[in-house]
C-alpha cells in the first residue's frame, strides 16, 4: 500500500516523441530570436552602407532599443501578472514635467526634484494598482483614465505655474548633482576616448570637440536599460516572487488559493511599472534638459508592442523578459533603420503594423507548440 | 565641403507628428529643390510630435553621414545637443521655421530660415491690437506642442492682455474644434478676435462661424494657408493669415546647402521667410498652391 | 480513529452570507487526527463554502475556528497552508500555462540562498516534483512540462500530490474524484487511506456514497447551510446515509432498479 | 431497445488526431432509437472526443459518419443540432450574464413575423423555459434570471432541460452528472430514462458503473482511443464492466473494501 | 414518471426577496441613466446662464454627442460580441481620405466614391475580424497592428498622391450629389425657419445670417446617429442575431457548441463597426468639404469609453446600446458643458479620467446586482 505501482502510466504510444533539439529550441524568446536574427540580416543587406552600422549609426538604435526596453521590462512583468498599463506614456511626460517644475520652478536641488518624483509617481502606480486590484476593474479602463489624468495635469500645471508647455533649464539645475549624473551621465568615456585616439572609432572633425571620439561613452540610459533587464529576468526566472508573478497573471483565483498575495503582486508590479517610467522620465529630462508636455505620447502602446513582439501573451501569466527586451531592441532597429535606410517616413508605421501581426503570428505558434495549448 | 560632384544628401527633420498636414509644403518645398538641384532629399519627422525622439532622429540622420541636415530648433535644451553633434562631426546644419537667430548662431548653423513663432506671434497681436481687439480666444490644436503655444503668448502679449484661459485646447477632431469654438464664443460673447494656429483649427473655426453667424463680424486671424484659409479670406471671414512661407523655409536651405558644398557660397544673414500677412488682396497665387507650395 | 484526542480542528458555529445569500446558518464540525471527515450533502448545501473558510479563503461571518485547541483567524489562505492545511479544491487551483513543478511548489518555493540573496531553487523543485508524481502513479516528460499539456486526471492527481506534499496535517479534498475513472477514483481513495494512516487529518467531499464509505470514519451531512448531524462510520447504514445526503427528501422512483445507492 | 431496426447513427472507423496527439484510432459504434447507450472508459480514453465528432464540433482526420442510413458530414454544431442531434457538453454551454429563457434558446431562438421582419419571441421563450423548468424541479425568480446566479446543479439542470427540448432524435450527455448531488444524479437518470422511453436515442458518458447500469441498454468502453467492444446489458456483470472501464489494468488493493465497484 | 414532482426546490428560505421596484431599476442602462442626470443636473446649476441650454448651445452638444454615438454603437456591438477596435479612428481618418481621392483626386461622383469607400472599410472590417477569429490572437493586437497601417496609408496615400494631406474641394465636388445629402445635409430646415419666425428659438442679430433662426435644422449627422442607436437597440434586444451576439461575446466556445455561428457574428460586428466609423468619417467629409491626415486621432479610445459609461462589460456578453448612446450623451455634454461653464480646457482630460472611473464603478456595482456575480 506504501506505493500504488500498478497504475502505471504509458502515454507515450499516443504522443509522437519531440526532439530534443526542436525541445531545447522552443521557448518564449524565441520568436524574439528569431526576429532579431531576420531585422538584422535584413538591414546588414539593405542599409549596411547607409551609416547604421557605424560607431555612431549603433550608438543611436542602441539608444532607442535601450529605451524602449526601460518601459518594456516594467511592462513586461506587468503583463505577465496579468494586468497592462495604459498609462505609461502619460506617466513619462507627468514625471518629466514633475521634476523640471520641483527643480526649475520651485529650485529644489536636482536629487531632491528625483527623488520626490520616483516617490510620487510609484505612489500613482500604487494607486493605480489599488484601483484595479480592489474594484476588480479591467486594468484596460483604469489605466486609461489615468492615462487622461495625468496627461491633463502635465499639460495644466506647467500651463498655470509657467504659462508655457515646456520648462526648460534643468541640465543647467542639474550641474555637478550627484543623482542627476546616475540618469544623464556616461560611463566608459575613458576606453572610448582611447578607441578614439587609437583610430578604432571615428573622431569629430572640428568645432569645440575636435579630435573626440564620436561616441564618447555609454549613456547610462543604456546601463539603466541592461540593468532593468537583468534584474526582470533574475526575479522572474529565479526567484519566488518571479513564480508569484507568473501565477498571478496565469490565474489569480488559483494563485490565491495556494497562498499567493496576489493583490500584493498586481499592485507591486504597477509600481515597477511606474518606477521603469520614471527612469525613462529622468533620463530624458537630465539628457536634454527640459521637460514638455508632449513627452512620452503612445509610449505605453509601443511597450506593449514590445512586450508582445517578444512574445509575451497578453492575457498574463507567459512572457520573459528576454523576449521583451528583444522586442524592444526589435522595435529600435526596425524605427531607426528604416530612416537609415531612406524609407519614406509615413510607411513607417505601415511597417510597424505588419511586423507586430507577423511577430504575434509567429509567437502564437511557438506558444502552442510549448504549452501544448489548443 | 568642396565636392562638386552632384548627389550631394540632405535631411530635414522637423518636430511635427505624422499627422499634422502643414508639413506637406515642407515636404513639397524640399521636393521641388531635390529635383532642381540634383541632390537626394529625405523628410524625417517624430511620429507623436515627441521632440525627445527627434532628437534621436537628428542622431540616426547625422550617423548615415548626409551632407546636411535641415532642422527646426523646437526645444533649445533637447534639440542642442544632438545638433551640435552632427555639426562637429562634419555635417553643415540650417535651422528652419522654428528657433532664434540666436539659438541657431549657438548651435553652430550656418543661417536660420524662417520665422520666430513668438515674434510672429507678437506682430499679429500689434496688428489686431491697431484694429481694435481686445479680447480674444486662441484655438490651439496642438496643445502638446510647446512652439504653436508661443504663437498664442506672443499674440496676447502683442495684444497686451493677458493670456488666461483664452487658450482653447481643443483637439484635431474637426467637428469638436468647431463646437468648441461655438461653446466659447456663447460663453463668453465678449470675445472680439479670434486666432487659430494652422489650418486644423482654421477650417473648423471658419465653420464655426458661419453657423453662428458671426463670420466676418469678429476679428479673425490665422497662420498658414490652406485652402479653406484662403477661401475665407476671400470671403471676408478672415482678416489676414500669416505666411511663413513654408515652402521657401524647406527649398532654400537645400538650394543654399547644395551651392555652399557645390560653390563654397553662402548668404551672409539669416532669412526670414515671415511673417507676411496674406489678406484679400493678391489672392490668386496663394489660392492655386495653397496646401501645396503656399 | 481516535475521539479520545483532541480535535485538530473545531468549527464552532460556523456562519457565511454572501450578500442577501445565507450560505452558511450555524455549523459546528470537529476533525481529528488521523481520521478522513466526510463531508456530504446536496448541490448548493454549503459543503465548499464551509471548508472554504477552513482553509483561509472566506472569512466567516460569525463562529469560531480553534486549530489545536487555540482560536485562529485565517485573513488568507497562506495563513491556512503555513498553520499546515492544505487543500485540493473543486475548480483545480492549476495554472495551465505554468511547469508542473512550479505549479506543485506555486506559493511554497523552495529557496536555497547565494549570498544574501534567495533564489528559487529549480533543481530541488524539479527533482522533488518528479518524485511525487512517480509515487503517484504519473511519469511526467518532465518537470518543464506545462500543466495545460496533461490530461484532466493527470492534473487533479499533481493538485492532490501538491496538497499531500505540503498538507502537514490536515488535508482538505473538494471533490476530488468527480472527474476521475475507476482507475484514478481507486488510486485517490487509496491515497487518502495511507494519508490518513500516516496521522494526517482528511476532509473528504463526495456526492458518492460508495466512496464515502470507502474510505470514511466519520460522515458529516450539511443540508441547506446548516448540520444534519455527524456519524461514526458503523452507525449509518448506506441508504440512511443517502437519504441524509439527498436532504431527507425522497427520491425518483428509478433509484430501486440502482440497489438503493446512487 | 430493438436491435432490429436500423441504426439512428453509424459511427465507422472514426479516427481523429490533435497535432502529435492521437485521440481516436479507429472507433465504430451504432446508435439505434430508443436505446441508452453508454459510453464508458478511462480518463482520456476519448469518449468526449468520440461525441465531439458526432454533434459536429470535430471533424474526424479519418471515418465515416452515417446519419438515418445516409453520409453526414457535420462542419459544424449547427448542422448536427440541425439533423437533431442535441448535446450536453462536460464543460458546460451555458453563458453565465445571459438570462436563462436565452441561454434555453441560444441557438434556436423563436421567432416571431412582423411584417417581414423576424423578431425573437421574448413572451414565448419566457413562457417555454420556465414551464420546462418546472418540468424538470426547478423553480426560476423568473425567466430573466441570470445563469450565473444559479447553482451548479440548476445549471446543469438548464442545460438537460434544453437538451431534451431540443433533441429530437438523439440526445448527448458528456458526465452529467460528475458534480451533481444524490437527488439531482437521481432526477437525471429518471430524465434519461423517460427520454429513451420516447423513442429517442441517448448517448451517455460516466464514470460510474452503477449510474451506467441504472438506465444503459448497451455499453460501449473506450480505451486509449480504441473501442473494446460493446456489450448488452444482462450480458455482463458490474465487476467486468469496471474491469473494462479501467482499461483491462488491475485497481489498487482499495477496491475490495468498496464491494467491488467504485 | 411523467412528471418528478418530489424535487420541489424551495431555495427562497436563503435568499432575501428583492423588491420589484429595485428589480425594475437594474437593469445595463441604469449607469448611464443615473450619470445623464447628473451631468445634466450638474450643468444645469452651474452652467444654466452660459448659454449651453438657448437652442444653439443644445445643438452644439449635441452635434457633438451624435459623432461619439455613431462610432459607439458599432463599438458597443462589437463589445458585446467580445471583441474591440482599435483601428476605429485610423478607419475614420483613411475612409475619409477615401472618399477625397476618388471625388475630388480621381473626379468620380460623389456617390460613387462615398459607395467604393463603404466597401472598401467594409472589407477592412472583415479582414480585422477574419483575423482575429482565425489567429485566435487578441482583438487588441490584431487592431493595433490595423491602427498603424491605415494611419500610415492615410498619409501616405495623399502625400503620394496628391502632394498634400489635406484635400479639400470635396463640398464643391458633392453639390447636388444625392447620396452626399444623405450625409451632409440638414432635415427639418422648414419647421426650424417658421419656429425662428415664430420667435420661438432666437434668430441671429448681426452677421451675414440675421434674421434667420441660429438652429436652421437638424443635420442629418444627428439623424444617423439615432437611426443607428435605434437600430443597433433592436438588433441586440429584439432578433435572433442579437441574441447571438451575447453569446458570442458571454462565452465564444459555449455559444459555439449550441450552433451559433459565433465567427460570422464576431466578423460581422467587426464589419459594423468599420460601417459606423465611415459614416462618422463621411459625414464629417461632407460637412467640412475636405479630409485630413490626422483626422480621427484617438477616436477608438472616445468610442470604447462612450461604450464603458453605458455598462457594457469590456470583456463582452454584456452591455447595451441605450446605455452607450447614454455614454456617449455624457461624454459629448460633460466635454461641451466644460467649455461652457469656463473651465481651464486643459482640465477637461483631467475631468474626463474621473468620470471614466466613476462610471465604470458604479457601473460594475450594478451589474453584480443584476447577475449575481461574485
Ligand atoms: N461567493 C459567493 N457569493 C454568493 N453566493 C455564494 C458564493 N459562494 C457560494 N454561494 C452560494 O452559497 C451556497 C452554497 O454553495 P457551495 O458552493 O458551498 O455549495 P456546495 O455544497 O459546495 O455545492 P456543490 O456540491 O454543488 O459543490 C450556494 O447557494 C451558492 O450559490
Ligand atoms: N483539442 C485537443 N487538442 C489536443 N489534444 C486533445 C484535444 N482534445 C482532446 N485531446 C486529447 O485527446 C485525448 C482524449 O481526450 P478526451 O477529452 O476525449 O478524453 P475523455 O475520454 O473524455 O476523458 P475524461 O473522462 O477525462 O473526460 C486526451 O489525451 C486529450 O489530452
Ligand atoms: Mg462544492
Ligand atoms: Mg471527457
Amino acid at each position: 500500500m506504501s506505493e500504488t505501482p500498478t497504475v502505471a502510466v504509458t502515454d507515450d504510444e499516443r504522443v509522437k516523441e519531440m526532439s530534443a533539439f526542436r525541445k531545447a529550441l522552443i521557448r518564449p524568446e524565441l520568436g524574439g530570436i528569431c526576429g532579431t536574427i531576420i531585422v538584422f540580416t535584413l538591414f546588414l543587406l539593405f542599409a549596411h552602407d547607409s551609416g547604421m552600422f557605424n560607431s555612431q549609426g549603433i550608438m543611436n538604435w542602441s539608444v532607442v532599443s535601450a529605451q524602449f526596453m526601460i518601459i518594456a521590462v516594467g511592462a513586461c512583468l506587468l503583463m505577465i501578472a496579468g494586468e497592462f498599463d495604459l498609462s505609461v506614456g502619460s506617466m513619462i511626460g507627468f514625471a518629466g514635467m514633475m521634476i523640471a517644475i520641483f527643480s526649475v520652478t520651485l529650485g529644489w536641488p536636482v536629487w531632491m526634484a528625483i527623488l520626490v518624483t520616483f516617490a510620487l509617481c510609484i505612489a500613482i502606480g500604487a494607486l493605480n494598482g489599488y484601483i484595479v486590484v480592489r474594484t476588480g476593474l479591467p486594468s484596460f479602463i483604469v489605466t486609461l483614465a489615468l492615462l487622461f489624468i495625468l496627461r491633463g495635469f502635465t499639460i495644466y500645471l506647467p500651463q498655470t505655474i509657467e504659462r508655457k508647455t515646456i520648462i526648460g533649464g534643468v541640465a543647467d539645475a542639474a550641474q555637478g548633482d550627484w543623482l542627476a549624473a546616475l540618469f544623464g551621465g556616461k560611463v566608459l568615456t575613458g576606453l572610448f576616448s582611447w578607441l578614439g585616439e587609437a583610430g578604432l572609432i571615428e573622431t569629430f572633425e572640428r568645432g569645440t570637440r575636435a579630435g573626440q571620439p564620436v561616441v564618447d561613452g555609454i549613456p547610462m540610459l543604456i546601463v539603466w536599460a541592461l540593468g532593468l533587464v537583468v534584474f526582470g529576468h533574475v526575479l522572474l526566472t529565479r526567484t519566488r516572487f518571479g513564480n508569484w508573478i507568473y501565477a498571478s497573471g496565469g490565474d489569480a483565483q488559483a494563485a490565491r488559493y495556494v497562498g499567493v498575495p496576489v493583490n500584493r503582486v498586481k499592485i507591486l508590479m504597477f509600481m515597477f511599472t511606474a518606477f521603469c517610467a520614471t527612469v525613462f522620465a529622468t533620463c530624458q529630462v537630465m539628457e536634454f534638459g527640459s521637460a514638455g508636455a508632449d513627452r512620452g505620447l503612445l509610449k505605453e502602446f509601443e511597450a506593449i508592442i514590445a512586450v508582445v513582439i517578444g512574445g509575451a501573451l497578453l492575457t498574463g501569466g507567459y512572457g520573459s523578459v528576454i523576449g521583451a527586451a528583444l522586442g524592444a531592441l526589435i522595435f529600435g532597429v526596425v524605427q531607426q533603420g528604416l530612416f537609415f535606410a531612406g524609407v519614406e517616413s509615413s510607411l513607417f508605421r505601415v511597417f510597424l503594423g505588419i511586423i507586430l501581426l507577423f511577430a504575434v503570428v509567429l509567437n502564437t505558434y511557438i506558444r502552442r507548440m510549448i504549452t501544448g495549448e489548443r | 565641403t568642396l565636392a562638386s560632384a552632384e548627389g550631394e544628401k540632405y535631411v530635414l527633420v522637423s518636430h511635427a507628428p505624422d499627422s499634422d498636414s502643414w508639413w506637406n509644403t515642407i515636404k513639397n518645398g524640399i521636393a521641388l529643390a531635390g529635383e532642381q538641384m540634383g541632390v537626394e532629399v529625405e523628410y524625417r519627422n517624430p511620429p507623436t510630435g515627441d521632440l525627445a525622439d527627434m532628437a534621436r532622429i537628428i542622431e540616426q540622420a547625422a550617423a548615415a553621414g548626409p551632407n546636411g541636415i535641415i532642422t527646426t530648433l523646437a526645444d533649445f535644451d533637447v534639440l542642442q545637443g544632438p545638433i551640435k553633434a552632427a555639426v562637429d562631426s562634419g555635417i553643415d546644419v540650417i535651422i528652419m521655421n522654428t528657433g532664434t537667430p540666436e539659438q541657431a548662431r549657438e548651435v553652430g548653423a550656418l543661417m536660420y530660415v524662417g520665422q520666430p513663432e513668438y515674434d510672429a506671434g507678437l506682430a499679429a497681436g500689434m496688428r489686431a491690437k491697431d484694429d481694435g481687439v481686445t479680447s480674444f480666444l486662441c484655438v490651439n490644436h496642438a496643445i502638446q506642442q510647446p512652439t504653436v503655444g508661443e504663437r498664442c503668448r506672443g499674440f496676447a502679449d502683442g495684444l497686451g492682455v493677458d493670456l488666461g484661459d483664452s487658450m482653447l485646447d481643443s483637439g484635431t477632431d474637426p467637428a469638436e474644434i468647431k463646437n468648441k469654438v461655438l461653446a466659447y464664443l456663447s460663453a463668453n460673447p465678449e470675445t472680439d478676435g479670434i486666432l487659430t494656429l494652422g489650418p486644423v483649427s482654421a477650417d473648423p473655426t471658419i465653420a464655426a462661424l458661419e453657423e453662428n453667424g458671426m463670420a466676418g463680424d469678429l476679428y479673425f486671424g490665422t497662420f498658414d494657408l490652406g485652402d479653406e484659409i484662403v477661401k475665407g479670406i476671400k470671403a471676408g471671414v478672415i482678416q489676414w493669415g500669416i505666411d511663413q512661407q513654408p515652402f521657401l523655409q524647406a527649398y532654400l536651405p537645400v538650394v543654399i546647402l547644395t551651392n555652399y558644398h557645390r560653390y563654397g557660397v553662402l548668404p551672409g544673414n539669416n532669412i526670414n521667410s515671415g511673417p507676411g500677412f496674406v489678406t484679400a488682396d493678391g489672392l490668386e497665387m496663394v489660392e492655386k498652391f495653397a496646401g501645396e507650395y503656399r | 480513529m481516535n475521539p479520545e484526542h483532541a480535535p485538530l480542528i473545531e468549527m464552532k458555529n460556523i456562519e457565511k452570507h454572501f450578500g442577501s445569500v445565507i450560505a452558511l446558518a450555524g455549523v459546528s464540525v470537529e476533525i481529528y487526527p488521523g481520521e478522513c471527515h466526510c463531508l456530504l450533502g446536496d448541490n448548493g448545501a454549503g459543503k465548499s463554502t464551509f471548508i472554504k473558510t477552513m482553509s483561509g479563503v472566506h472569512r466567516p461571518t460569525s463562529g469560531e475556528i480553534l486549530f489545536e485547541g487555540r482560536p485562529m483567524r485565517f485573513d488568507d489562505p497562506r495563513d491556512a497552508i503555513e498553520a499546515g492545511i492544505a487543500t485540493v479544491y473543486q475548480d483545480l487551483a492549476m495554472i495551465p500555462l505554468m511547469s508542473v513543478s512550479r505549479n506543485f511548489f506555486m506559493g511554497n518555493e523552495p529557496l536555497k540562498k547565494v549570498g544574501p540573496l534567495k533564489f528559487f531553487d529549480h533543481a530541488l523543485a524539479a527533482e522533488v516534483t518528479m518524485s511525487e508524481m512517480r509515487k503517484m502513479g504519473i511519469n511526467l516528460r518532465g518537470p518543464d512540462q506545462a500543466v495545460g499539456t496533461l490530461s484532466g486526471g493527470e492534473r487533479q492527481t499533481v493538485a492532490i500530490a501538491r496538497a499531500v506534499h505540503f498538507g502537514a496535517k490536515v488535508l482538505i479534498l473538494d471533490e476530488p474524484t468527480s472527474a476521475l475513472g475507476v482507475r484514478q477514483t481507486a488510486n485517490v481513495l487509496a491515497t487518502i487511506d495511507k494519508v490518513r494512516k500516516q496521522g494526517i487529518a482528511v476532509v473528504f467531499i463526495t456526492h458518492n456514497v460508495r466512496h464515502a464509505l470507502a474510505v470514511g470514519d466519520r460522515f458529516t451531512v450539511l443540508n441547506r447551510g446548516k448540520t444534519l448531524g455527524t456519524a461514526q462510520r458503523g452507525q449509518i447504514t448506506p441508504d440512511e446515509l443517502q437519504d441524509l445526503m439527498a436532504g431527507g427528501q425522497e427520491l425518483v422512483a428509478l433509484e430501486d432498479s440502482l440497489g438503493g445507492t446512487v
